[in-house]
């Protein structure tokens, strides 16, 4: 039993936990690439710009002395949304829109978006420095230890309080997203304008308007994303930026522009990271007794050394592409 | 009839999920004839021409070029061996210019090569210098003088689909597969390259396969007519005959329009 | 078009002229960073530059000439700063005289079984294994063919590490390894184009970036081929160091400064020869071909061009100025540190350099790689003389200094660069020198 | 007075004017039909009126108020309409979807407007929830308009509706055009087959070069021995 | 006037998270110097940092500035192994200057042919690892987990763990790598775990990988014990922390000369206003102040002789210099007094390559505090 409570939090409860961060910062990627067509490379750092503003009105909050239930940083996360949503709305004002009026190919917005993320990490480490924080402050990081006895096990099966909430943030935005995007008139409106920007223009969309709620709800979503990660892990200066590759790779896997395909996506890198180092041998042990003498299961049973963990990760994307040149979920393309 | 046939279609099916565009369809395109396709909109008549252009792969049949099976062929292979399209939906280089748009089709072009580009400028440059002259040929007979240093991709709708017939006379090809070039050119225009069609036909000896909806072109220019609708030939003969048949009247022509 | 706008000297919209007024701009500017960095630093600069010219000019060639987005660059310069260290480092005597070359031979006949194996079940169709089942043998072929390769090369690997360290080099001149590198980029990539270039734009961005992370892993953690993490150094120049005009007698700091033109000089002969190659390529009716592949490739296809054949072509061109390009700056630096290549420092900011300078123009790759790379090297005086000055004067004003202000002052040199990106797009943002249309007169 | 007016319209893409000087006026109960020469200008003059180019001079009034280089989201709401030439659907949406886009501006109730263009385009309503990618040229011609349709507009510009169709969906098309301007909707259109649109169209005007160069009614046009030979092809 | 001190600090790129703290002890020992009377009487030490970013390609360019341009008489840094080699090679050797690095800890910095020009004031990572075994063997450890990051430092230091921990009879179940800045470790983790050892030892960095592979492992629940190297030890290490849960936890760090050097240091940089224990914070404040001290024994703001000014004032014998004491150095070097500095990271002695043998102290969690237990026998 014991085995199996050791996959259950291996790499069920792992897998899913790393498949949520990737979606998280996926759902924002393949949105801006479904509606703007382009490749946002700083969502990463949107996503970190995000946590630190969450950081710093959960310490103003703390500083009051306001306490609840929840952790601070989710209670301060809605209004840290709202202004980095505006922050993206700045972002794009002051660097995308101009290239856009211009009709340049995505690949110089793609490469704007690098200067704005080595733009946002200067900021970030000006103003913060360059050392870990924690999101957490002063508060225990609550960890439940689910007692396994029941299922005849010895160890508990465990999950932090943060990666409920990120899976369930997850769960709940991606649901979310999806509907706002098939079922009102105003996602009908970004749906229509990255189907045919010039067709919408002529429906009498105001283009321009569609394009600021966009960034505004990439923004938001980006805080979300950072914070839940920062919560999970710690909160660094080069949080998201270290994972915006595996993002961007969940987001392209399960097709650019689909939020299930981001999902999708994130799960499969997760989940490919995840096994592809996870030690088979622990499995095999129930076993060992009714294994032939000469057949001893080594210590050590991965795929891969876990240096090659994002390898195998990545030579999943591959396959994965060549299958389906367009991602799982059929993507748009440029 | 002879049965000297340049493409020769053998029961070729291509499905697009449930939809059978072109099903177990057969037909024949005989040499220095201009062979008409005519039928309904989604009738798998662009679906066809793709298949014998190489431009897709059918899920079942054969088909053969000048006797050979060029079946799943690359287009280029097929261009190779004489076989030159048009698109319905105009394939212009839209960040060339439209001479530059003529000039690239020739394919045996020495300048291609890289070794020559490098060691054999002079041969280079010869081989250019001709290929010019025939690209300016080309555009001014086409009326698109005065726009040959724009880019193709700023081009109106019907200039795209002149420059899409150029590129057919900028080689020597044997059969050029035309699709509804017709389409927003205008008349005036169109009976010049009618024309010339017939004198690349008559004199140089090319094959053309057209689509086409304009019945005045079809009927000047072809003979046989083939007639597809729902993936299938349901009908083949001189012009005449086509229209003398009240089923392809009914599902094709339709009704005279009236005057407001 | 307007005949008062030809007359200014200065019309930027005349390609030529703007061409030689930002290249003035950018001698300019090595003169001045020269007058006040030292001539020294300068030859510095200018070498390597030239070796990122060299890359966005690869680079260039696979994204101007044929719209591939290729984002396996840090892999190729990887492949390539291989192949030099391995070419130019000195014989490793112990490894010669060990076990090491026969195990190294059983790998490698492991290596070939499971090659086999793998083409092998790639034909059981013509044994009437079909559809799924095939695809099931071609996977259990991988499979077993893994297990053989690493059961031999797991061995072979330790007892090199644990004994001799790593293979060594052969000791040759550093140029051949320039030579090999372009030769090594250029398999690989013919491997990547083979398996990737169905794939179309951001879908082939990140299956190449993957491949590049593939490589990087592999480079990093073959400890018995490239000493992974442990570094190799020193690796040889092809011309004099500053050592050894010091030998002669010459002053430290002519020393530098004759070592460092010595090698830009060669650097400039190679470029300059390749330059000159893939300009005239470019130009001719091979570029045509080229462009009009890039611009659509459906009708490409049916105007006779071989598609794929010639993006693979382009691939493996510009792979090759890629894998030298890795190679030369290997040479220059004198080492070999697998860990200090990293994505966003060797992938992106090539393709920085090639869309700020101008896609489709290879002046436009010279001018961005010149200018990015000296931008990222003066952003590092340049974020000082800033930020410690706001510092200085937010102190002033009663505010307090920024904390830590020596290193935060230097990361903001990512800031300065960003700015740089940002700003050069919005007022060019079709490149600094843009593709040059060719119209008749 | 005229529901639309062009006055010397002079504009183009930047650099070198497309249009040098085009004359146009249509009422209400008009359907007007623009012929003329490739590159004449044509698609030019439709996109100068939506405001997809910019007007250097002259101007563009509609219903008596100067509209000249009005975005477009503000031209809808005013009651125009534009079917481009190309790309007029959005493929990866269903009819449906496309025929709501058509009436994004409006804040009243659509449905009856709805009702009528599917009356009005039965297959339409058969296919609602199919992608409008997946249809056939005809059919995909009949949401385009329909699209322009649900806006309600009193101007309703279409960019050769018959092209590419074959001569029974043209017939049927021109049809509609006629119905649709018998409700109440005035007409301007481009189209190549010119004899049979000018059949019907109560203005002509034959565009060349970017400036008019006959204008008159479509039977005046058909009948004039010079248009006829010049531009519709004898 | 001035005397120039070049810093060539990783500042940014991947060990941005601890360069600042280390560039900033580095400029107390300056500060010192120049609130104690300057250097070479009455002048003004003053730092110039440039970026090598723990790249080759960049720290060759800003090494060359440092030497080339700005002239400086000696460097300390850099901290990353490859990014401290290309910049010997590149500027720091054919320009004659010396270099200090305070963390290029792997062996092959060692080997560089480098004219007594590179030097180190981190001890080698062979000695750490090999110390680190020893204890936990005596100590009744038999059977551990490792976990390293991926780069020149975790490899060096846990392959020879691995090495002295298996020769002296234990086991080392599972040796596994991590990179840094990943989101998760459990994968690593969980391979460490399924061989069911009780010990995980970590080398990496506390702000970095490690630290989050220490936090996850504890989330999991699974060890009794955690060992860590200098890259986890640290007063950091329990800010973020519940020190409950790393009760016992045992760590390992180039042992102070005797136990209240380091005590010393740390007052002086928490008076500073600093953290005294940041990562390598200790062995950067000692290459800096014995550059100081090397020049000022050398003389002159001359970059010949510091190589051999720097042995003197290094290496025993003579009167013994603790961190902070530069008036009482510079006195007894102009009276001609032989003296012996004593770092807050030891006691620093170089060997004929450059390395810094030393003593390794252990340190243990103890009630919520980090204490010292002296050094490794
Ligand atoms: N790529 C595709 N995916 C799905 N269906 C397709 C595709 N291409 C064509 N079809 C369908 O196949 C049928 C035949 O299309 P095809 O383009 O061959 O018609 P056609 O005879 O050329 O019509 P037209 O005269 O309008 O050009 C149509 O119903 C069309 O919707
Ligand atoms: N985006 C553009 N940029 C520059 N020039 C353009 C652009 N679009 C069209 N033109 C030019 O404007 C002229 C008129 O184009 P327009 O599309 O109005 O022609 P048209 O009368 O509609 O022709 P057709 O019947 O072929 O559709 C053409 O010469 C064309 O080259
Ligand atoms: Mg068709
Ligand atoms: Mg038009």
């Amino acid at each position: 039993m014991d085995e199996l409570i050791f996959f259950i939090n291996r790499v069920l409860i792992s897998g899913t936990v790393l498949g949520s961060i990737y979606a998280l910062g996926a759902i924002g990627v393949t949105l801006i690439f479904g509606i703007l067509r382009f490749a946002h490379f700083a969502h990463g750092d949107m996503m970190t710009m995000g946590a630190f503003i969450t950081f710093v009105l959960a310490g103003l909050v703390s500083m009051l002395g306001i306490s609840v239930g929840i952790p601070t940083a989710i209670l301060v996360m809605p209004l840290a949304m709202v202004v980095t949503a505006l922050i993206a709305l700045g972002i794009d004002k002051g660097f995308y829109a101009p290239l856009r009026k211009q009709g340049v190919k995505p690949v110089t917005l793609l490469v704007a978006s690098i200067g704005v993320t080595l733009i946002i990490q200067g900021l970030i480490r000006l103003i913060f420095g360059a050392g870990t924080r924690s999101l957490y402050g002063n508060e225990p990081k609550v960890i439940f230890r689910i007692d396994t006895a029941w299922m005849g096990g010895s160890r508990p099966i465990t999950i932090t309080e943060p990666q409920v909430f990120m899976i369930a943030f997850t769960i709940i935005l991606v649901l979310a997203l999806h509907f706002f995007l098939t079922r009102s008139r105003l996602g009908k409106a970004m749906r229509a304008m990255a189907d045919n920007a010039d067709l919408a223009q002529i429906s009498g969309i105001n283009t321009a308007v569609v394009v600021r709620i966009t960034w505004l709800i990439a923004g938001a979503l980006a805080c979300v994303a950072g914070t839940m990660l920062a919560l999970d892990v710690a909160l660094m200066p080069d949080l998201a930026f270290n994972i915006v590759l595996p993002i961007f790779a969940a987001a392209i896997v399960g097709g650019l522009g689909q939020v299930y395909g981001a999902i999708a996506g994130g799960f499969l890198i997760a989940f490919a990271e995840t096994m592809s180092v996870f030690n088979w041998s622990t499995m095999l042990r129930p076993f060992k007794d009714i294994m032939p003498s000469w057949l001893a299961i080594p210590d050590n049973l991965a795929l891969v050394p876990t240096e090659y963990k994002l390898t195998v990760a990545f030579v999943i994307l591959v396959i994965t592409l060549l299958a389906r040149p367009t991602g799982i979920f059929k993507g748009a393309s440029t | 009839m002879s049965f000297d046939a340049v493409i020769d279609v053998k029961d070729v099916t291509k499905r697009f999920g449930g939809l059978r565009a072109v099903n177990k369809c057969s037909l024949r395109v005989e040499r220095g004839s201009i062979t008409g396709l005519i039928g309904p909109n989604g009738a798998g008549k662009s679906t066809l021409f793709n298949m014998v252009a190489g431009n897709i792969v059918p899920d079942s049949g054969t088909i053969y070029f000048d006797g050979q099976d060029i079946t799943g062929l690359p287009p280029y292979q097929l261009f190779a061996k004489g076989l030159l399209r048009t698109f319905q939906i105009a394939h212009e280089f839209s960040h060339m210019t439209a001479l530059e748009n003529l000039m690239m089709v020739p394919s045996d072009q020495p300048g291609e090569d890289l070794v020559n580009v490098w060691f054999r400028p002079d041969f280079v440059r010869k081989a250019e210098h001709h290929v010019r002259q025939k690209a300016l040929d080309v555009i001014d007979f086409l009326k698109l003088g005065h726009v040959k240093n724009e880019l193709a991709g700023n081009l109106s709708g019907g200039q795209k689909k002149l420059l899409e017939l150029g590129r057919t006379m900028m080689v020597d090809a044997k059969v050029v597969l035309l699709d509804e070039v017709a389409a927003g050119v205008n008349k005036t225009l169109l009976q010049d390259l009618a024309a010339n069609i017939e004198r690349m036909n008559q004199e140089l000896g090319y094959t053309f396969f057209v689509i086409e909806h304009d019945m005045d072109l079809i009927g000047r220019l072809c003979d046989p007519v083939i007639v597809m609708a729902q993936g299938e030939v349901i009908a083949q003969g001189p012009m005449e005959e086509i229209r003398a048949n009240p089923e392809i009247i009914e599902a094709y022509f339709g009704s005279p329009v009236e005057a407001a | 078009m307007s005949t008062a706008s030809e007359s200014r000297w200065f019309d930027l919209d005349n390609p030529v002229k703007r061409g030689v007024i930002l290249f003035a701009g950018i001698f300019i500017l090595i003169f001045v960073v020269g007058l006040i960095q030292g001539g020294a630093n300068a030859g510095l600069l200018l070498s390597q530059a030239l070796a990122y010219a060299l890359i966005a000019l690869g680079l260039n060639i696979q994204w101007g000439y044929g719209g591939l987005f290729n984002f396996a660059i840090m892999g190729l310069m990887m492949v390539g700063g291989t192949a030099v260290m391995l070419v130019s480092v000195p014989v490793n005597q112990s490894f010669w005289a060990g076990e090491g070359p026969m195990l190294l031979g059983r790998a490698f006949l492991a290596f070939l079984v499971g090659l086999l194996l793998v083409l092998a079940a790639r034909r059981v169709d013509r044994i009437g294994i079909r559809g799924g089942w095939r695809v099931a043998v071609i996977a259990l072929a991988w499979f077993a063919g893994y297990v053989i390769y690493r059961s031999q090369i797991d061995p072979a690997a330790a007892y090199i590490e644990a004994n001799n360290g790593f293979v060594g080099g052969l000791g040759l001149n550093p140029i051949l390894g320039w030579l090999l590198g372009g030769v090594v980029a250029a398999v690989i990539a013919y491997i990547i184009g083979r398996i990737c270039l169905g794939l179309r734009t951001d879908y082939l961005a990140i299956a190449t970036i993957g491949i590049s992370e593939i490589l990087r892993a592999l480079v990093k953690n073959m400890d018995w081929l490239t000493r992974g993490t442990q570094t190799v150094s020193p690796i040889p120049w092809p011309v004099p160091l500053p050592q050894d005009y010091q030998a002669d007698g010459v002053p430290i700091v002519e020393s530098f400064i004759y070592a460092r033109f010595g090698f830009f000089a060669l650097l400039l002969v190679i470029f300059a020869a390749i330059f000159w190659l893939v300009q005239r390529a470019y130009g001719g009716p091979w570029g045509r071909m080229m462009r009009a592949i890039r611009d659509n490739h459906v009708a490409a296809g049916s105007m006779g061009k071989n598609v794929t054949g010639r993006q693979l072509e382009l691939f493996v061109l510009g792979s090759i100025l890629i894998g030298m390009g890795g190679a030369i700056l290997v040479t220059f630096n004198q080492i070999f540190d697998p860990s200090s290549y990293q994505p966003i420092n060797h992938t992106f900011v090539v393709w920085v350099m090639v869309i700020v300078g101008g896609a489709g123009n290879n002046w436009g790759a010279l001018l961005g790689a010149m200018l990015i790379y000296i931008v990222w090297i003066i952003s590092d005086p340049l974020a000082q003389v800033i930020f410690v000055n706001i510092s200085n004067w937010s102190q002033s004003m009663g505010w307090g200094a920024i904390p830590e202000i020596d290193s935060r002052a230097l990361q903001m040199r990512v800031f300065i660069l960003g700015v740089i990106i940002t700003i050069a797009l919005r007022y060019a943002p079709k490149g600094l020198l843009p593709e040059v249309m060719r119209r008749e007169s | 007075m005229a529901l639309i007016e062009l006055k010397s319209l002079v504009g183009g893409y930047g650099g070198v004017p497309i249009l040098n000087g085009v004359n146009i006026a249509i009422e209400q109960s008009d359907i007007g039909v623009i012929v003329g020469p490739n590159g004449a200008g044509k698609s030019t003059t439709l996109k100068a009126i939506f405001g997809l180019l910019k007007v250097t001079s002259g101007a563009v009034v509609f219903d008596g108020a100067d509209i000249t280089n009005a975005q477009p989201d503000k031209l809808v709401p005013r009651g125009l309409s534009f079917v481009p030439q190309e790309k007029n659907v959005f493929t990866s949406m269903s009819v449906e979807e496309n025929l709501e886009m058509g009436a994004f501006t409006r804040a009243d109730d659509y449905m009856p407007t709805l009702k009528w263009v599917y009356d009005m385009f039965p297959p339409l309503l058969e296919k609602r929830h199919q992608k409008a990618g997946e249809l056939s040229g005809g059919q995909r011609q009949m949401v385009a308009m329909g699209r322009a349709l649900m806006s309600k507009p009193r101007l309703l510009m279409l960019d050769e509706p018959s092209a590419g169709l074959s001569p029974r969906y043209v017939i049927e098309i021109f049809e509609q055009i006629v119905k649709i301007n018998k409700s109440g909707v005035g007409i301007l259109m481009v189209e190549q087959n010119a004899r049979q649109a000018l059949a019907f169209a109560s203005k002509g005007f034959v565009l060349a070069g970017g400036q008019n160069r006959f204008t008159g009614t479509g039977a005046e046009l058909i009948a004039d021995p010079e248009v006829a030979k010049s531009f519709l092809g004898g | 006037d001035d005397v120039k001190l070049g810093f060539l600090a990783d500042v940014t790129g991947p060990i941005a998270g601890f360069a600042g703290g280390m560039v900033s002890a580095g400029n107390l020992a300056v500060d010192q110097v120049n609130a104690q009377g300057g250097i070479l009487g009455g002048q003004k030490l003053v730092s110039i940092t440039a970026d090598g970013a723990c790249s080759a390609d960049t720290a060759g360019p800003a090494a060359d500035r440092l030497v080339n341009t700005e002239k400086v008489t000696a460097i300390f840094g850099d901290y990353c192994t490859g990014s401290t080699i290309a910049a010997a090679n590149t500027a720091a050797i054919p320009g004659n200057v010396v270099m200090i690095s305070p963390s290029a800890s792997a062996p092959t910095v060692t080997t560089v042919k480098d004219n007594d020009l590179l030097f180190r004031t981190v001890v080698s990572d062979a000695f750490q690892g090999a110390k680190a075994a020893q204890l936990l063997l005596s100590q009744g450890v038999k059977e551990v987990g490792v976990t390293y990051v991926n780069n020149d430092y975790g490899k060096g230091l846990a392959d020879q763990f691995v090495k002295s921990f298996t020769e002296g009879g234990g086991k080392v179940a599972a040796n596994v790598a991590h990179e840094d800045g990943k989101a998760d470790y459990r994968p690593e983790i969980g391979q460490i775990e399924a061989t069911g050892v009780q010990t995980l030892v970590i080398y990496g960095y506390e702000n970095a990988g490690g630290g989050a592979i220490l936090n996850q492992a504890v989330e999991a629940g699974s060890f009794k014990l955690f060992v860590g190297g200098d890259g986890m030890a640290g007063d950091a290490l329990l800010k973020s922390r519940d020190a409950a849960s790393l009760e016992g936890m045992i760590l390992t760090q180039s042992s102070a000369a005797s136990g209240e050097v380091y005590d010393i240091y740390a007052k002086l940089a928490t008076d500073a206003g600093l953290v005294p224990d940041t990562t390598y914070g200790p062995q950067s404040y000692d290459a800096a102040f014995l550059l100081a001290l090397a020049i000022e024994k050398n003389g002159t703001a001359d970059r010949e002789g510091v190589s051999k000014a720097l042995r003197d004032v290094a290496n025993a014998p003579g009167e013994v210099i603790h961190p902070g004491e530069w008036q009482k150095a510079v006195e007894l070097i102009k009276a001609g007094t032989d003296i012996n500095y004593e770092g807050a990271s030891g006691p620093i002695e170089f060997d004929e390559a450059g390395d810094v043998a030393g003593g390794i102290d252990y340190f243990v969690i103890e009630g919520g505090k980090i204490v010292n237990k002296g050094q490794i026998q």
